[in-house]
């Protein structure tokens, strides 16, 4: 799924600071922080079956939209802060991207930040299947 | 002549009578090939998980691979050397699981765990004996494998499902309700120790206030076996359902143990090879007793394997590993009482309690506590635990639980306190 | 990151096109500890009753042994590392295991072998769909394992049961009266190859003539799984039952592979844990798909081990594995014609067939003929072989019978001929 | 059961001749030989439920009275040659015996024959609870 890196630039700072932890425990405190930073987070109220991502481990939804500029919307919630925290990150990478662009992307920026060590089996799984979910609605936007 | 019951015997010499000697929890964890695996992330594994599933030494684990590397053999009815010794293994693992249960092997019915254990009685007893206007009573801490089977058979038969509460304050069953409740009762079904509060209910007198009643009694060993000495015939209870893998077994296997005349009330569940008399186009005759409800090719690696597990338990007083767990668990949780945001949900440091530790902290999330405690080499379980209703009662949808067994050890519940503390500190 | 899928990779290295190459059965036989065994009397043992169960290779005892010993833990619901990589190692033999067999894994459901598995579908599929007037059509050539639930069902639902008979002359099914038979049936339940016999039934033709009369098909693949690719999707029947333990799996597990518009049909069957989506003391609701079907602690261990069976198998081709057995068997079969007073029941020559070979002596009463066998190191098995209404249109009680897998050698059955002579000679 | 020899002298010559086989083969034969030559046998047509022993890999049937003269008769009848053979020898022991004594007995002249050799554990067992049946009917015939 995409050699070399394909998220937006605009992420990389983020990235960075990611890759950048001391340890796990510390990107754990990151990701409560993006949790907390959520750019378009989505209300429980408006969780539902239709929106919500199967395989994961935590519940997750996701809303994908485009905005008054055509931009790429995600809205997005969970009610794990640890899966909030990858979602929000995910939002400020693919919010006002070209949902083409989003339909291309790959899910490297996880491992560039490091998270993957943190990723057992099936935490890999409900992350893909996250992320998969994303670029799949992109691409019914385009 | 070569003698697979030789080889279920474990590391250790064979000591019945070891309430002399107090438990050495080191030479127990060198049993435990498990117990020294690091996680990927170099942390050494902290096993706090028991009630789901217990660890299993190695004497379990070389048992079976025996079987299968020097006399593998499909078991029963072949002349052969290999099937006569899988055979005798098999048997002989039935023997002493029986044994250990504290009856005969012919009230011992193999079956693939707690959950198949319960489903037999629900098909082979109730569905043949019960109907309209008989009454079977379950409890609120019941897990699903104790609920579901019962509203199938209540949707199926008609039978009235009955549910005695818990006091959400004590966390104990609502004994007047129950003393209510068994009005009328043809079936009682109650867990010996739940497994989400480590309660373990007073079976003693549950089933005496039943019999006296009329009503026959399942109690739910699958969480009660791993903590006390089971001696189905001194309790009295009509069914008693086990699973292996919770109590140093492998997977795959657990029993129930059905009084005799409740047995003769049975009628066959799954049918094929085996379990027949005689077979022809026009109609079968099934086998008397135990050997009724036991069809296919036997689970032989598996009996294999539990009764070496047994016999590896029957070194121990049950009573002394009891008091073990109880002093780890009574520790942990007076400790955790005092970390804040901590809400324990039972009480664990009851004597009897088996000692499972169920928890949330009011800020952080039981998904992300669980996570950060992983981080830390801490194995604790997540969720509802099979026991939706429990936790309506106890009105949330989940918990952490951290859940001990033998070869636990203070220094391990000490780290756990410290990386709890260190978690609500810098997440809360 | 720790794998415990990397651990189910056996010694040798993962080759699908082994075609090209011929089996060696040298090193194939050295990947198997137990068929270095000698017995008690110091013969070495020459072990001929892979229809009753398959010796395992030493990759699939150690794939459970690494499970116990490094990553044993409850799978599903879990957060914790250990408990990840064993629902992780689960799921990944379920993937391996379905696609094996040609399928999707939500088209496969554990059970603990072919008997439940046959089991599942009269209780989830057949008493919900059928009832008076509904037809059940078996053959004669059937295992009781898909005689008793059949019979069962007439009994509860009365649903009529029609026996297809043998040509006692060919040993192969009268396609004419199955022709007659599948008038108005609804369900035809065929062995895919006689476990007495050794025929291969033309089940191709089977499923189409059934499914062109509008009913559904299950096949019995116990004896057909370890002797030839089963490949569920082409081949289109409704329901396959399987056994892992004669395919180089371990004891105690099985599956049902299900037709998605067949599972549709069911309803549950054993209930409790993980197949549900909800719980309340008023009623409960299901999990859909495979998921409504496994209840309680998965077979996890069994579920490793199959896999790594599984992933062994793959390395050859079973078109090879065929031959080389029907090669032994043929050469067998043939020499024992030759033999006064022995008769073969079927035709182990013939190029389809699995090889077994069920044999009678005209004065040596089986059991002793086993005994005697035994006593030279021969491992064949003696009895009806679960299949009485067969042995009755035989004409026969027990027969003895000799069964080969692909570790076994021309120069044991060479071994095996000449004691079988000396026998004949001397006893009868 | 029972510490030294507990079967009486007129079987002796054939405890020998069955200690004295070359191996279990040759011993197999003996068995067949005997099977021929049982003294009591019981016909397959006075095989009953209620006579039947079981645990026995074989079906084996055995009937106990007494003769004109109040000594004990075993009749006994198997499928299989090898258990008819080893009941063969058990009737030529206890045949004209004290039904007391009989009661008294072990199945120590088994393990003098030579026999153990062949007994895998199920076999053992099936012996056994051949020798014992008789053994208990011998006791309700005191
Ligand atoms: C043809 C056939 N069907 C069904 C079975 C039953 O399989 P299991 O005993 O593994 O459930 C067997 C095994 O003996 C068999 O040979
Ligand atoms: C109290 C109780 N009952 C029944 C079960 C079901 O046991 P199994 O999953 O082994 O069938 C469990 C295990 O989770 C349990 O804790």
């Amino acid at each position: 799924m995409g050699i070399g890196r394909s998220w937006p630039e605009h992420l990389d700072p983020i990235v960075e600071e990611f890759s950048e932890c001391f340890d796990s425990m510390e990107r754990y405190e990151l990701l409560f922080e993006f949790a907390k930073r959520h750019p378009t987070p989505l209300p429980p109220d408006e969780w539902e079956d239709e929106n919500q991502v199967h395989g994961c481990q935590s519940r997750a939804h996701v809303v994908c939209s485009v905005d008054d500029t055509g931009g790429f919307l995600l809205r997005c919630g969970a009610d794990a802060q640890v899966v909030q925290g990858l979602m929000a990150v995910t939002a400020i990478a693919v919010n006002g991207m070209d949902p083409s662009a989003v339909a291309q992307m790959g899910p490297d920026y996880a491992d560039a930040m490091g998270i993957k060590t943190s990723l057992t089996p099936s935490r890999a799984n409900g992350f893909l299947n996250m992320f998969r979910r994303v670029r799949e609605e992109a691409g019914k936007l385009v | 002549m070569y003698s697979p019951h030789a080889a279920l015997i474990g590391g250790r010499s064979f000591d019945q009578c070891g309430d002399d000697l107090p438990l050495d929890i080191e030479a127990i964890r060198a049993d435990f090939p498990i117990l020294s695996r690091r996680l990927p992330n170099g942390k050494q594994l902290v096993y706090f998980d028991n009630a789901a599933t217990s660890q299993k030494p190695k004497c379990v684990i070389d048992a079976m691979s025996r079987y299968y590397e020097e006399y593998n053999s499909n078991a029963h009815r072949a002349i052969h050397t290999l099937a006569d010794e899988a055979t005798a293994a098999l048997e002989g693992a039935r023997d002493m699981i029986s044994s250990y249960f504290g009856t005969s092997s012919d009230q011992l019915i193999y079956t693939s765990g707690a959950t198949e254990a319960i489903n037999l009685v629900a098909y082979g007893w109730a569905r043949e004996k019960l109907g309209k206007g008989d009454v079977v009573v379950l409890t609120e801490m019941e897990h699903h494998a104790d609920i579901v089977p019962w509203q199938q058979l209540s949707i199926d038969k008609g039978v009235e499902v009955r549910f005695v509460p818990i006091d959400t304050e004590s966390f104990t069953l609502d004994m007047d309700a129950l003393e209510v409740a068994l009005d009328g009762a043809s079936l009682v079904c109650v867990v010996h120790t739940s497994n989400v509060l480590g309660v373990r209910n007073p079976i003693e007198k549950i089933i005496e206030m039943s019999q006296s009643v009329g009503a026959r009694v399942l109690i739910d060993c699958a969480q009660g076996a791993p903590h006390e000495r089971i001696d189905f015939d001194s309790l009295g209870a009509d069914f008693i359902a086990i699973s292996a893998h919770k109590m140093a077994g492998p997977t795959g296997i657990g029993c129930i143990l059905v009084k005799k005349d409740a047995m003769a009330e049975m009628g066959p569940f799954m049918t094929g090879g085996s379990m027949i008399k005689r077979v022809t186009m026009e109609k079968s005759t099934f086998q008397d007793g135990n050997a009724m409800f036991e069809t296919g090719t036997p689970r032989i690696a598996e009996a294999i394997g539990w009764g070496a597990a047994v016999e590896w338990l029957n070194q121990f007083d049950m009573g002394e590993i009891h008091d073990h767990i109880n002093d780890v668990a009574s520790w942990t949780a007076a400790q955790m009482r005092e970390i804040p945001g901590i809400k324990i949900y039972g009480e664990p440091e009851r004597e009897d309690s088996s000692g499972a530790i169920s928890f949330l902290h009011e800020s952080i999330q039981s998904l992300d506590l669980a996570l950060l405690l992983d981080e830390g080499g801490f194995a604790v379980r997540t969720g509802h635990h099979c026991a939706q209703p429990l936790m309506d009662a106890l009105g949330v949808p989940s918990t952490n639980r951290a859940s001990f067994w033998v070869y636990n050890t203070m220094g391990e519940a000490e780290a756990f306190i410290d990386h709890l503390r260190y978690i609500v500190e810098r997440f809360s």
